[in-house]
């Protein structure tokens, strides 16, 4: 069993009339991903890439109730109410690809999803993928392969590149999360840290942290209380002060957030760093050698 | 986004917090008519230390007000030119207070944050005996008047002034809320010597994304821009554009695919010994326009001796932009030399674009090298640095 | 306080539920430019049975609109004299559905309530196969728009209307709430052959005591009344005097101390075979002044015969009530028979101004008798009654 | 014990620094009312008939914990502020003078009321009193005699009338409360009459009623549950419809709350009818016997 997504999970797309949702809806489907249904509100009665679409995700469940997992591709302005929504209709896990959300909006996200004890991953996250399994957002399959080694970073494009630095060196990965660029964050490295730690298929776990927030530093408490190692590699040191750098989550605010305090924060907790992406599969080595022995 | 003090006590007077009467000048020979002396001048920059810099004065009457509008106006304050001076009534300071409101990073709630100690870095202001105190709510609660109240008393206020400062409380908490701030500082509250309330200072820190509902704002004069600063020109043409992109001071122009590698890009750059010229983020699925006009922006900057340029294909297909790069080329025909990589979805798609223009333009394409997935990315970026003659 | 439809549907428009083009007529020889026809006249009054009545008509050109608005203007519909008529472009109609927001009296919840099946009275409604669906809300509780679409889904509509409906529903429930209203009521909401939704008819019932935060309903036109129906033109002087005050169609004047003893007295007034001439409050703590305009409205209705009047001092005290009689007998003189009660709060003071006055001005007292604690109020009605005539 | 007051009941006062709440306050004080404090925004410090002012019900509460009873006399626009501050701070009886308060402000005071298990009486209550004991609010104490009946009105009049006519007869009160004639009330007449019933110092309930709302139809099946009579009196039967008769809560609306429609529900359900103030007492003799006989 990966974790959160597996063969067969149920899953549906909200927002999956969009040029992207829908794109990506196939691709999902192509990799063996079990799309059961589409929302999009005033579109019920349509279909796409051959799933049906629903006006809410409320008659989407009635039809198919052992739905868990949805992916949000609606603009910004409406992903506050899809993903309440999902959580309303019963979804257990919420995967917000939607990117740039007013930061008010995934307060009260989150506020709601732990009262009713529901993940939510993103927004700006490009989904998760257990490789050879499932695939629920916008990840290049081609780039990840089978294997022992969870990742969690909070950029997409970076996640590829861990599993392609992984992949040239043999190993594969049992499953990756892309955890969102955006400031406020749904699930985060801790949330994601824990599931690794209970999969048996997974041996090791590198995650990737960037400028901005403070994710990465509360979770290295954690890092510690695992029993598997955590390679680390946190990016933005060249990155100037003030500025967004793409993500709104990539922004140095005063003396919290640098790449610094995160590196400092996880290397003092046993965490194994990299300074490049080359450098991650030797240390993953290293450290499964140095847990095991 | 932190909004320039006079932009943020614009906001506070329609939130209906107390400011002192003031202008903003924006040039010499301003007209002072209705000002009422002494009145303190502030140079409107973000970057601190305005004071030691000589960027605040005071005046007792035009004549001296003149004098230091002319003196500060155009000059430099760190890297930023002072294009507004705010001139404000001087407020007879009994005591200084610390009022803010913010998003808690730690708990994902709204906080109202006080203290009995104002007018100096909130940092110091925690060394204080009294700290910083601090309420927390639940995103989407209201604040009761008497929160706001229960709060003032816990400060020590009584009578009038309890009321007085609950009131700023309450509706420096509002504004939080209602404009989706991440910030909302009053820093100091004064309280004169008739026990009158006056913001002294305001820090406001928006949240761009949220600013679509919010169109109020722009007719205020508030527009996007980066979080603390002022844009530079090529910056400026890039936020038209839709790129989010910063100019860096190095000569290798990066063509990243997302915001995440692009800030993994430039560590990478310094990493090897070189000098990034530009962070830049294509978004979620750019279109071929966009792509171009990302490319333009790099190989239009005289900095730019190299450009390094990475896709992995997700959201954003390898064929897409290849036809973009392609497209670019050939119509710029740009002679700087290109090292990039390209991965993922749709990828031999995109490299027969690539071959296909190649063989029918070997010209054009001689500068340009596109490597594939089994190349590692630190090489692609060695081999960059060394075009643009570094290491 | 019950709207005009016009009003409720000035209120719809401000609020963005969609209603069909309308203007407002009060005098004959309207200006009808702008009209499209055909058109539905409606008179404007708050009775139900106006369609029976003949005050609903339709029109297909200026003329015959004309002919209607002369026959019906300054006509009365039973009670209610027909000042405005509402002259709407018809709607062509392919289903009616029911959306309302209300107070649930029981949950002390706001509640959506929906059906299938509109344009009938509400009680009929219910009636049908499938029944009104409500959806119950807490005090404070945003709607979701994605509530508002699970609602329109679970009415059984689908693409582009249950996003019409939803939008609908979401604008009514966040009128309930903004506005103070007890009642919003789109019955029917018509979906017309195109697809399009318009509240054809609209009943929106707010609550008075929160208008004092809804300044802009004054400036809409909209402003306080009865519940249901307009003052006479004693209760509007009472009115603008600040008194509760009901028009009654008997002969015996009540001046009583608070509105529940008001309602109490009407009731025994009856039971004791007489006829009340009004209901009246005195509200908390009213002053001298209001009290002797109280007794003013009274001795200045030709209707009235005799005054029943009842003093419980509580918050209101005896002296205070004491001394507005008096003074009001000594500066009017009134020739009616006034038979009173007091008691309670500074009873003794009170009883003391009486009797002074009434030893120094023994003339003006002698229909005026006031009774104490001692005697039954029953006893006080009854003799009131006799010196009415009654009985 | 008498229900919710009893002498040595510890009692602040909210807005006592108003015309009318300083001078009730004196009455209460006077009849033996232990009102330990008082409070008003902005005023803190003052004295008002000897009894200290508060700026919050916070501030009070740290100096009179054992305060278990608020009276709010606050203009209506500031009332559901006050009431919330009091719940708040822990008060556990809220008896609130001030009338005409929005009807939504009391949904949610009612809401919140009801989560921290706290009784709110009123709006537009004038109080309550154990007679010879204690006084909330402004009854007018001259008419009320220590005795085994309970009442519970709607109106402050009629709690006088109903005293009087009782106390003429012989009669006393155990405790009188008036519920209020705002359209949204705190507690109704079935909560009051829960108390009367568990109440050993009372022998039978005087309920009067009146047109509007639906308060007394709904605590019909409770009349017919208690093992003590309840005797009831409803005004408002000559009323005209659609009219509102000072009071906000006093309107027929529709078919809703009529005075026949109360009277009928309490007949069926076993309370003694009356017609008049005077038939009361006889009512309360013939009761007492029917029921322990």
């Amino acid at each position: 069993m990966a974790i959160i997504i597996d063969k067969g999970t149920q899953t549906i797309i909200q927002g999956i009339t969009g040029r992207n949702a829908s794109l990506h809806a196939k691709f999902m489907m192509e990799y063996g991903t079990n799309v059961v249904a589409g929302v999009t509100p005033g579109k019920g009665g349509q279909k796409v890439e051959g799933v049906r679409v629903y006006d809410t995700v409320q008659q989407c469940m009635e039809d198919h109730p052992r739905a868990t997992v949805s992916s949000i591709w609606v603009p910004p302005a409406f992903a506050k109410d899809a993903i309440l929504e999902a959580i309303d209709a019963g979804i257990k896990t919420v995967v917000v690809i939607t990117e740039r959300i007013p930061i008010h909006d995934m307060l009260m996200v989150r506020h709601v999803a732990k009262e009713k004890n529901v993940m939510v991953i993103g927004g700006n996250t490009p989904g998760l993928i257990s490789p050879g399994k499932a695939l629920v957002g916008m990840l290049p399959t081609i780039t990840f392969r089978p294997g022992r080694i969870g990742t969690v970073a909070r950029s997409g494009a970076v996640t590829y590149y861990l599993a392609n630095s992984l992949n040239l060196a043999g190993f594969g990965e049992s499953t990756s999360v892309g955890l969102g660029g955006d400031p406020i964050l749904g699930a985060n490295f801790e949330d994601v840290l824990r599931l690794f730690q209970e999969d048996p298929e997974t041996d090791a776990v590198v995650m990737a942290g960037e400028i901005g927030g403070v994710y990465e530093e509360l979770a290295a408490p954690y890092v510690k209380e695992m029993k598997k190692p955590v390679i680390a590699y946190i990016t933005g040191k060249a990155a100037p002060q003030g500025k967004r750098l793409g993500h709104a989550g990539a922004i140095i605010e005063g003396t919290m957030g640098t790449a610094q305090s995160k590196i400092d924060a996880l290397r003092s907790n046993g965490a194994y760093l990299a300074e490049t992406f080359s450098e991650i599969p030797a240390l993953v080595r290293l450290a499964i050698k140095e847990r095991s022995g | 986004m932190r909004l320039y003090e006079y932009e943020a006590k614009r906001l506070f007077r329609r939130a209906g917090i107390p400011t002192p009467d003031n202008i903003v000048v924006e040039r010499d020979a301003a007209v002072l008519e209705n000002v009422v002396y002494p009145v303190v001048l502030k140079a409107q920059v973000f970057l601190g230390g305005r004071g030691k810099a000589g960027f605040v004065k005071t005046a007792h009457n035009a004549r001296e007000a003149q004098k230091h509008i002319k003196a500060m106006l155009g000059k430099k304050h760190g890297a930023y030119r002072i294009e507004r001076i705010l001139v404000e009534r001087m407020i007879d300071i009994d005591q200084e207070i610390y009022v803010a409101a913010a998003i808690d990073r730690l708990s994902h709630r709204p906080l109202v944050m006080t203290s009995r100690h104002g007018g100096m870095d909130i940092e110091e202001i925690a060394k204080k005996e009294q700290a910083i105190m601090k309420f927390y709510f639940n995103p989407g609660q209201k604040i009761h008047k008497f929160m706001a109240r229960k709060i003032a008393g816990q400060l020590g206020f009584s009578g009038q002034l309890l009321a007085g400062v609950a009131g700023v409380i309450e509706k420096v908490y509002n504004l939080l809320v209602s404009y989706d701030c991440k910030l909302v500082e009053v820093n100091p509250l004064v309280i004169d010597k008739r026990g009158s309330l006056y913001a002294v200072d305001a820090k406001v820190d928006l949240d761009e994304d949220a600013m679509f509902r919010h169109r109020d704002l722009a007719e205020m004069g508030i527009v996007a821009r980066h979080e603390v600063g002022e844009l530079t020109d090529r910056e400026r043409t890039a936020k038209a554009l839709g790129i989010p992109y910063v100019d860096l001071d190095g000569d290798i122009g990066v063509f990243p695919g997302g915001a995440g590698f692009g800030i993994a890009a430039i560590d990478l750059i310094q990493h090897y010994g070189g000098k990034p010229a530009n962070f830049m983020d294509s978004g979620g699925a750019p279109t071929q326009e966009k792509l171009r006009a990302m490319l333009g922006l790099l190989i239009d900057n005289p900095r730019v001796k190299a450009i390094f340029g990475a896709r992995f294909g997700g959201i954003s297909r390898c064929d897409d932009w290849a036809k973009a790069v392609v497209q670019y080329v050939l119509e710029n025909k740009p002679e700087k030399p290109m090292i990039m990589r390209m991965a993922g979805n749709m990828e031999a798609e995109g490299r027969k674009i690539l071959e296909q223009a190649k063989q029918e333009h070997p010209e054009f394409f001689k500068d340009i090298k596109i490597y594939a997935v089994d190349t590692p990315i630190e090489e692609v970026i060695k081999e960059t640095i060394r075009c643009a003659g570094g290491e």
